[in-house]
């Protein structure tokens, strides 16, 4: 047995090093990866894995989902939720597009601010979301209201303001300095998207917010136990407010992003990405309770999600075929990570 | 009173043609109310009967389900108010009544026209055989199914001249960002198409956005498309769209407000009123940047 | 096994023969990962007696209690019930044997009513199977009336102080009928009164030939009530005695291994100036008109009866319930106290009394709940937590206090109920405060960790901290207070000084 | 003092009649309704309320989110979730509407089956929705995979087989019989449709389960602590199987009504029912984090969303306009909700 029957300090000091819960669900995502590689062997007679571009367009067509994920896992990690993602992306790629339009566009939506930098786009985008973010997070902190109904007020009105912004025309021939960001970089050979980039950057400095700093432990905190969080000494209502504003840029960053790739801004973008971002971040490991989560989980349900979209069609599976089996899959994967959890639990 | 509109959405096309419905009632004095059911048949159904408790003078439907459009006609047919369905083709294309219309394109000819010319640049460029990838609209819709049977029919028929191997035909819902996700994942299937041929514009530009992601060089591949949107005339004139279909919005919106009109004064019409679909090319797209 | 000095490790007394005990575990094993919880232990039951489980914090005596109410399922064992070899496949197995348990951790349903609480798949129905409400109704009164309870069956549970839950807890579990009926610390949340209301209850239920398994740390109340007792030290059945056999030291050497010779070491310090000063604070419909002054190095003892306010009132002096009226006057500043951030920033620390509802961060590790109160000081620079200090300090604080654990990151909620409350006095030590306010502080602490605590308190005061303690254990009421203050329904009934204090003078306050 | 913890014996006599909760949100439901009657006779010269097509209208056009809402309230109570109830109701519909087809029909989808009796396609349907409730309810009991992953899977996988079911195509020219479910009667001069009568219908039995059976304790126990139910003795795997497949049955149901309203299976039908599902019973008080919740207060969140898309059409406002309104109003309801629930409770 470890412990003492009276403790002393050499019984506690450090703690053994276990392996992070994210070791398992990294398990099944290889493990996915696998069963394509050898399906692809055996009916398309071709590699999934060793084929650099399909590498990078896995993870490029879940950039955007993964951004939104990153952001809303933290507001998971309260206990809260948000739905606006989607919208407030529709709406950010709007606003972002109206400026990146070039004088070319004979119906464009500002004449007068066609061909500028592209700095003030993305300025745009990212002041939308970080607006909505904040409009939610004040929401919740200071009214009470259940998380779920303040973004879904928000879900509600910004994609309206998305449609009402442009009365529903797409807003359409973006300038190249802006589509630019969505663009490919070829970096040792390997073809590297910018948002894939950005993806990961952002996922680097969230984990280190939430692992290694105050906003991450109050995050924690809040989640775990508001109550008790409060009698600590935080500022619940504060510290939400944070939370769901940098939820709310991120969404904005990737309406920037998503209206870049698609070189145009259209009111219905980003319809359902709450969905996947959420789906993401609890295959991923985090608790919709509240108090667990972690960014390095949510990235591997992110890419988990890529996988099975490539591999399918890698595998020419039918459309709809694809939908039963993701949905199966998505479950399965759930199951086993739980599964392996609770044996290494038990060992 | 009022004209009450339900839009089946707000895509391109369907945006300009809601322009154009709006803009032939300003010009007639028309007073409309417009709603959009988001591609939601019950959703279009209770604004239907919404319309009908207002009491509007005629209801103009741009429906969400071309088969499920029974419902509504009878609907506004006891209620004894015209409905006019504009752009798709009602399942009940027949059986509308007197106080019922239809005014829309017919798309026999959208997809043919487009198939043909696609058949026409490849020919040209010397090729027996092509592969192709089909980009297929929402299949509640009627247009999605007939332009899509278009392409498979002049492929059978002997006007093609190419043989058209279909690589894969999957559907992207008539949506942009959906088509350039569905085009990223054939290229990284490793397909390598000789056109692609889509339902509608939006469509054809997000697959256009995909292939330009992945490096590829847009005079290698022919895309067509059909609507002949401003966004998709400026791709064209950038070399990236080869064909798209001219369906006039501000025609069939137009059409659909004088004909809900004529009915709601008691006036007889003709159903369907059809709207010549026009080929548009690089060469003749000029008359056109100005038009959708 | 260790050796217990002179105790054996025998079954007391040769009152009961095979087949007379009620229920006989024999050779329980139960593995944790990383913490073997009990280590092939042993308990038998007789009818009609009160059997006390003692242990030290994480003995293992709620986990044994656990797989015998079917919660868990040990690793190894063998049970009977009533003679007959039994296998429980689970709680209900367990209840329709004839088993029930009052869990350490309050295990009710919020926003349910009493009445709903305690008949809970019970639920009287009527002829055509629908929930009789007024049968429920009245059979609950029933037995509140029995049980001599004075609490409103209908209304939310969520809406009772933890002393009233508990009580309901204790009702459901008698409403059972039961033949076993285990207390998990029944009374750590209870007054004296609520406690003698208690034993009546037990008493009546030993008189029925019913066995009762009793967890305590208070070993009057072992005396008091228990017939027998066992003693279980890390995981291992140390022995069993007669209550009539044994003193008070004699328990503590065998839970504990070694002497524990003063219980409340309470240091006589240099009482310096005020620094905390209430005047007239008020919460409407709670409590009112409230005034007192702590100085540094002085411990004030709060008393008074369950709901009399006490934990209210501690509540608003941190910011946690701001006041409707009244001032608070820190080291003779008159501050707004709306927050306990606030309250923190002027050097207070807070213990509360709900371990589970404002204490402990359940999904969280020990590490973590150690360090949560510490986040807006010196061990955050530039928003980065400086971990490798504060992991240094809490490590330091918590062996103090003798954490009992493996690791401190492991998460709170596997460790006993008494290391739990260890941790989190370790948070608020850690916050180096001036004025320390404990609500119940050793609720649920072993005699062993109770001591340590009670020195800790006392060391603190000399360096000058001033102490505000809530406690309803008279002993340590009197034994560590300076000064005490008696609250009755919501005002202040009196204050005694140390050298007059005593047990009756308090309950003549505290029940006017 | 509110409460009694130190209650006398008169206190246990005769418990105080306190005011259900739901009638804070009816309150507010009435007081939109005012607004729109009095903006109506100011804008539109007309009565919001005194025209019986419109009143009827307004619960018709929510009775099939009402079915589903009334189910959803029951998962949420146990503090699960139901994402699969708008799939659900598209498969239903389609699995009913094929089996109700007319033989006028060249292209039925089973041309031997049609002009059946519409009860098998109703039981078809409702079929499809149990055994989908039925795999959501024994994901969730047998793996303990969070509620919400069990769920997404079957949202997604059943919107696959809605659409690989016919492989996109709508089932249409469906049989008047079977049609005739979504039909009005003239009920005392009162166009009653069979679809809001059936919605209350189910309302009324699913309020009396829940507060007057033990299957209604049993729900709310699991939901307000699961330990606790537990330990009292409940089969709580046994019974979330029997709730989700209550849940599943009526989004069935509600597939059902949505087909024989619109006469015709759509693949795409019932896309996002569920967020109106969960965000009417959220309206109407039930808590996210279970334990809490009531029928009656669902089906008057349902209503408040029938009212403002009515009122917004009655007073023609813009549709943009109108999405854009209706996030502020939903959040500003449960705002003024919770405000006047907070005030009663201190008074
Ligand atoms: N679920 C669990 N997972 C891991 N370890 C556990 C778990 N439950 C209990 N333990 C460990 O088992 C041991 C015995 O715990 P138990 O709760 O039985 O102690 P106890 O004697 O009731 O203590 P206390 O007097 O503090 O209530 C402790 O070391 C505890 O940390
Ligand atoms: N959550 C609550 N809701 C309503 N009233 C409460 C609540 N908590 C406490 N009260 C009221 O405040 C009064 C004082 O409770 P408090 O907990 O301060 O008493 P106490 O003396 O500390 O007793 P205990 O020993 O039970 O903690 C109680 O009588 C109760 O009526
Ligand atoms: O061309 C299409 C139009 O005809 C259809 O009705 O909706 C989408 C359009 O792009
Ligand atoms: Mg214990
Ligand atoms: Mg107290």
């Amino acid at each position: 047995m470890s412990t003492n029957e009276i403790a002393g300090p050499a019984n506690i000091i450090g703690s053994k090093k276990r392996l992070p819960p994210e070791v398992s669900i990294l398990g099944v995502l290889i493990g996915i990866a696998i069963v394509f590689e050898i399906l692809g062997w055996i009916f398309v007679g071709d590699s999934f894995l060793a084929n650099k571009q399909r590498l990078s367009i896995i993870i490029l067509q879940v950039s955007v989902i993964g951004i939104i994920a990153v952001g809303v896992t933290q507001v998971i990690i309260t206990a809260g939720v948000d739905l606006s993602s989607g919208s407030v992306v529709g709406l950010a790629a709007m606003v972002a597009a109206s400026l990146a339009q070039t004088s070319a566009n004979p119906r464009a939506v500002y004449p007068a601010l066609t061909d500028m930098s592209p700095i003030w786009a993305i300025l745009a985008g990212l002041g939308v979301g970080l607006l909505a973010g904040i409009v939610n997070g004040s929401l919740v902190a200071r009214t009470k209201i259940p998380p779920f109904i303040a973004t879904l007020g928000m879900m509600v009105s910004a994609r309206g303001l998305a449609k009402w912004y442009t009365l529903g025309q797409p807003v359409a021939l973006l300038d190249d300095s802006f589509t630019w960001f969505g663009k490919s970089f070829n970096i040792l050979g390997f073809p590297l998207p910018l948002p894939v980039i950005i993806f990961l950057l952002v996922a680097v400095i969230c984990h280190i917010a939430l692992t290694y700093t105050r906003y991450g432990k109050f995050t924690y905190a809040i989640g775990a136990n508001p109550q008790a969080a409060r009698v600590s000494g935080i500022n619940i209502g504060g510290h939400l407010i944070k939370v769901y504003a940098i939820a709310g840029l991120l969404s904005g960053l990737a309406g920037v992003m998503t209206a870049a790739r698609a070189a145009s801004g259209q009111p219905g973008m980003g319809v359902a990405y709450e969905l996947d971002a959420i789906a993401a971040a609890v295959i991923g490991g985090t608790s919709l309770s509240g108090g667990v989560g972690r960014i390095t989980g949510t990235v591997i349900g992110t890419i988990i999600l890529g996988v099975l979209t490539s591999g399918f069609t890698f595998l020419k599976v039918g459309a709809y075929y694809q939908e039963i089996i993701k949905g199966i899959i998505i479950v399965a994967a759930v199951i086993i990570d739980q599964h392996r959890q609770n044996k290494r639990k038990k060992a | 009173g009022d004209i009450g509109v339900s839009m089946a959405n707000s895509d391109t096309f369907l945006t300009v043609l809601r322009k154009g419905i709006e803009k032939s009632a300003a010009d007639a004095s028309q007073p409309v109310v417009i709603e959009i059911a988001d591609d939601d048949v019950n959703k279009q159904l209770s604004q239907v009967q919404n319309f009908i408790a207002a009491k509007v003078d005629a209801i103009i439907v741009n429906p969400v389900d071309t088969s499920a459009t029974g419902p509504m006609t009878k609907l506004a047919t006891d209620a004894g108010i015209p409905i006019v369905y504009v752009n798709r083709e009602p399942i009940d294309v027949g059986a509308l009544g007197a106080k019922g219309a239809f005014v829309g394109s017919n798309e026999v000819d959208s997809g043919t026209l487009e198939t043909k010319e696609v058949c026409r640049i490849l020919k040209e460029a010397g090729k027996t055989e092509a592969g192709i990838l089909i980009m297929v609209g929402d299949l509640a819709n009627q247009a999605a199914v007939m332009r899509t049977k278009d392409i498979h029919d002049v492929n059978a028929g002997s006007d093609c001249g190419v043989k058209l191997n279909v690589i894969d035909e999957q559907t992207a819902g008539w949506d942009p960002v959906k088509a350039q996700d569905l085009m990223t994942n054939w290229i990284a299937a490793g397909h390598k198409p000789d056109a692609v041929i889509s339902n509608n514009d939006n469509m054809a530009i997000g697959a256009i956005n995909a292939m330009k992601a992945a490096g590829w060089d847009m005079k290698t591949v022919i895309v067509a498309g059909v609507d002949a949107t401003q966004e998709a005339l400026a791709y064209m004139k950038a070399g990236d769209l080869d064909v798209t279909v001219f369906q006039n919005a501000a025609a069939q919106g137009g059409g659909a407000v004088e004909t809900a009109m004529k009915l709601a004064k008691g006036e007889a019409v003709t159903s369907p009123v059809w709207v010549p679909f026009e080929l548009v090319t690089p060469a003749n797209m000029d008359q056109y940047t100005t038009k959708n | 096994m260790q050796s217990t000095g002179t105790m054996e490790a025998a079954p007391a007394g040769g009152a009961a023969v095979d087949g007379g005990y009620l229920l006989e575990v024999e050779n329980v094993r139960k593995e944790f990962p990383g913490v073997v919880a009990l280590d092939n232990v042993q308990l038998r039951l007789k009818r009609g007696s009160v059997h006390a489980l003692m242990g030290e914090n994480g003995a293992g005596k709620s986990t044994l209690m656990k797989i015998v109410a079917g919660i868990y399922t040990p690793d190894s064992g063998s049970f009977k019930l009533r003679g007959e070899d039994i296998k429980l496949r689970g709680p209900l197995d367990a209840l329709e044997h004839g088993i029930a348990m009052i869990h350490q951790e309050l295990n009710l349903m919020a926003p349910m009513t009493v009445a709903e609480n305690i008949w809970i798949r019970r639920e009287p129905l009527t002829r055509l199977g629908f929930v009789d409400h007024g049968e429920m109704r009245r059979k609950t009164s029933d037995l509140f009336k029995r049980l001599n309870i004075d609490i409103d069956p209908e209304v939310q549970v969520g809406t009772l102080t933890v002393a009233s839950r508990q009580m309901v807890e204790i009702a459901k579990a008698v409403s059972y009928e039961s033949d076993v009926l285990i207390m998990d610390e029944p009374t750590s949340a209870l007054t004296e009164r609520e406690v003698d209301h208690l034993f009546t209850i037990i008493r009546a239920l030993r008189a029925q030939g019913k066995g009762i398994i009793y967890i305590t740390h208070k070993m009057n109340e072992l005396f008091e009530i228990a017939d027998e007792f066992s003693v279980f030290r890390d995981g291992k059945y140390i022995a069993t005695k007669a209550s009539t056999e044994v003193t008070r030291d004699d328990i503590i050497r065998m839970m504990v291994g070694r002497e524990i010779t003063q219980m409340f070491p309470k240091e006589e310090v240099l009482i310096g100036d005020v620094v905390l000063s209430v005047k007239g604070l008020t919460l409407k419909g709670v409590f009112s008109d409230v005034s007192f002054d702590v100085r540094s190095g002085e411990i004030l003892g709060i008393a008074g009866l369950v709901g009399s306010g006490r934990s209210n009132i501690a509540e608003t002096i941190f910011g946690v319930t701001p006041s409707d009226a009244g001032t608070i006057e820190l080291f003779g500043k008159t501050v707004r106290v709306d927050s306990p951030a606030t309250a923190m920033k002027h050097g207070m620390a807070f213990l509360t009394e709900d371990r589970k509802e404002t204490g402990c961060f359940l999904l969280l590790d020990i590490q973590e709940n150690t360090q949560m109160a510490v986040l807006q000081s010196d061990y955050v620079k530039n928003g980065f937590v400086q971990q490798k200090q504060l992991g240094k300090d809490s490590v330091e604080i918590s062996a103090a206090l003798r954490v009992k654990t493996p690791d401190m990151a492991e998460p709170i909620i596997n460790l006993s109920g008494g290391n739990q409350q260890k941790v989190l006095i370790a948070r608020w030590l850690l916050t180096k405060p001036k004025i320390l306010i404990l609500d119940e502080p050793t609720r649920g602490i072993d005699v062993g960790a109770k001591a340590e605590i009670h020195r800790l308190i006392s060391k603190l005061a000399g360096q000058g901290v001033a102490v505000v303690m809530i406690s309803s254990e008279m002993p340590e009421c009197l034994g560590m207070s300076d000064r005490i203050m008696v609250v009755h329904e919501g005002r202040v009934t009196g204050f005694l000084d140390r050298a007059e204090a005593s047990q009756v003078k308090i309950m003549e306050l505290a029940s006017h």
